[in-house]
């Protein structure tokens, strides 16, 4: 067994599992091999070792779990990789942004309290959301049983929505007469669309992929 | 399968043909022939369907294999058997069926016109009759060797693998979604009509600066401790501030949300959040 | 710009190709990077020279299609590697490569045109595989009555068969005289009559009309 023959060994292994996209067993990677031709299994396991090496300084990583062998990237570089899976962002549902106003001009609030007010459920995914986005708070709990946390918005929530204190959102006079500006969303929302349909798919051909 | 490879009147005098693997099996009977003109044995069809890409592709091939002369052929005949086996094929594939029809017609054509004594007065420019079939036949067999070209070149799947590695534990770079004002007074409006809160004034009487200040005293009293009632007020804001600070205490206290202790009569005043402790 | 950044962006560049799984240009590679990080795009160019050399000698190779670089198998392990794969290739008929084949070396072309040169109907099927294969998408209307779509290929194609640009397809063969032909149509057949007889076990691959 020399040198050469263990490279060629080893560039097949390494082929098999990047094509694989999945852990292969050592059995498996054994099995691509002929009869004839096949290493056997202390070869394989030197040829894994020789691997492992050669993955070094590299953008991936020879990694052994429970079903086998598989090629990863390698963990450092998960930041770069991650961009390359950003999605959209997508609109937050209407749940969310009554609940914010709630909380907003409502503050501080209990979750019970905004579900009374809104009639339904506020699910805790919407918190969540609120709270890792950093715009509300727990600011206490109420005093009453099962002691509730109380909610208020962050200086972030201020510094999103460009205003110096609360008292700067528009007053709810002012709310009651939104006619105009729900119409004018509405006509925002259905250019959004017509942007989206599918009618303009050549589009894409433009830019870059 | 049957060895039985004579099946065909044929093979005496076409020796080449009975050395050759069958082209398919017909009701079990190989097939070794191909046609020596165009007329295809209804029962055959659907085999020569398979094998031929439509009549050019036929055509070629006979003109080569058979030697086959384009204007040799019996019109009258090859019409006859066409009309023939359109009846068998009509449940099958009638529109390819068609396509060899409309080529042995064009063959017709062609050898009527060649039938006709050239007029010495017509144009010398005006080509053979033969010249557009065989344009086509040029052309065709270009694009057929093209097809093939593309079947032998490496691809994806086959040849070519592309490689991938599994994903470490990715950061969630889930970008946020934006929010404009009027969105969030339009999910206020829904909701304030849905409650029918604008009737009542309750949600309008408190002053927004006066919650704001609520929230602010509630998160300085997070832990469970007493602060002086004094270093919630933060003399820099003015008398204004004060009095926002004020009010938002008293509105605290009247929540029971806070509780404000005086040890003594004119004593320092603690104030602590009720729900810690 | 020293060895060791350089050989970082390189690590990050082959991270994300793994990651991918399929072509990237240099742009979206770029992109990767934050603004204040981000290579010149001739210092990205010097990274895929780099990456094409330290994938030498491995089990796969950098290579450039119309959509950008990918890393793939090296063809030399396919044999092996395919053993991974119980389905066998897809296999394509005849009519749809030569429909792919006119469309390839004719776009834009129109279907009456293509059935023209073949001499026969193009069935719609053919024409919606090669659309949902992203192979062939419609590039606009003849200005002729009933107004056919005409079509071209699309980068997907060139990904797919390994081509940088429709100028890397094999060139078009000269017009023959017809007695080459006939010679070249007696061996083609030959090779058909052998490939169809019934001995041969091919029964069970697909072959996508």
């Amino acid at each position: 067994m020399n040198d050469e023959h263990l490279r060629r060994i080893q560039a097949i292994t390494e082929a098999a599992l990047l094509a694989a996209g999945k852990p292969l067993s050592l059995e498996q990677l054994r099995e691509l091999f002929t009869e004839d031709e096949r290493p056997a299994r202390q070869v394989m396991e030197h040829v894994m070792a020789l691997l492992e090496q050669a993955c070094e300084g590299r953008g991936f990583e020879l990694r052994q779990v429970a079903s086998g062998y598989r090629l990863q990237v390698r963990e450092e570089y998960a930041s770069w990789v991650a961009r390359l899976f950003e999605e959209k962002p997508q609109r937050y549902s209407r749940a969310l942004l009554e609940t914010l106003a709630l909380i907003a001009y409502r503050q501080p609030i209990t979750r019970g309290e905004i579900e009374d007010i809104r009639g339904v459920t506020v699910s805790s995914n919407i918190i969540r959301t609120l709270l890792e986005r950093e715009w509300v708070r727990v600011v206490g709990h109420r005093d009453v049983p099962g002691r509730p946390a109380m909610y208020a918005t962050t200086k972030q929530f201020l510094d999103y929505f460009n205003l110096n204190g609360l008292d700067q959102l528009p007053p709810l006079s002012e709310v009651r007469d939104l006619e105009e500006i729900g119409r004018e969303i509405e006509k925002n929302m259905q250019a959004e669309i017509e942007f989206e349909s599918p009618e303009s798919d050549d589009s894409d051909e433009k830019t870059l992929h | 399968m049957t060895d039985d490879t004579t099946v065909t009147a044929d093979v005496a005098e076409d020796v080449q043909a009975s050395e050759q693997s069958p082209l398919a099996l017909v009701s079990g009977k190989p097939v070794v022939d191909l046609p020596k003109d165009l007329y295809i044995p209804p029962d055959a069809l659907a085999v020569f369907l398979e094998a031929f890409e439509g009549p050019l592709d036929l055509l070629l091939y006979l003109i080569r294999r058979q030697n086959m002369d384009i204007l040799d052929i019996d019109v009258s005949e090859i019409t006859r058997q066409y009309m023939d086996y359109i009846d068998v094929v009509e449940s099958m594939r009638f529109e390819l069926a068609a396509e060899y029809l409309v080529m042995a017609a064009t063959l017709a054509e062609i050898k009527s016109r060649m039938l006709l004594p050239r007029q010495a007065s017509e144009d010398e420019e005006e080509l053979d009759p033969r010249a557009e079939l065989i344009r086509r036949l040029q052309q065709y067999e270009r694009f057929k060797k093209a097809a093939e070209d593309i079947d032998q070149m490496p691809r994806l799947e086959r040849d070519n693998f592309v490689a991938s590695a599994s994903l470490p534990k990715l950061p969630s770079s889930q970008p946020h979604p934006d929010v404009d004002m009027k969105e969030l007074l339009l999910a206020l409006r829904g909701v304030l009509q849905r409650a029918d809160l604008f009737t009542s004034h309750q949600v309008e009487r408190e002053k927004l600066s006066t919650r704001e200040r609520m929230s602010a005293i509630l998160s300085v009293l997070q832990d469970d401790r007493f602060v002086s009632f004094e270093s919630l007020f933060t003399p820099e804001e003015g008398k204004l501030g004060v009095v926002v600070t004020f009010l938002a205490t008293l509105e605290l206290v009247k929540e029971q949300l806070i509780e404000v202790v005086q040890a003594e009569v004119l004593g320092p005043i603690h104030v602590r959040a009720r729900s810690t402790g």
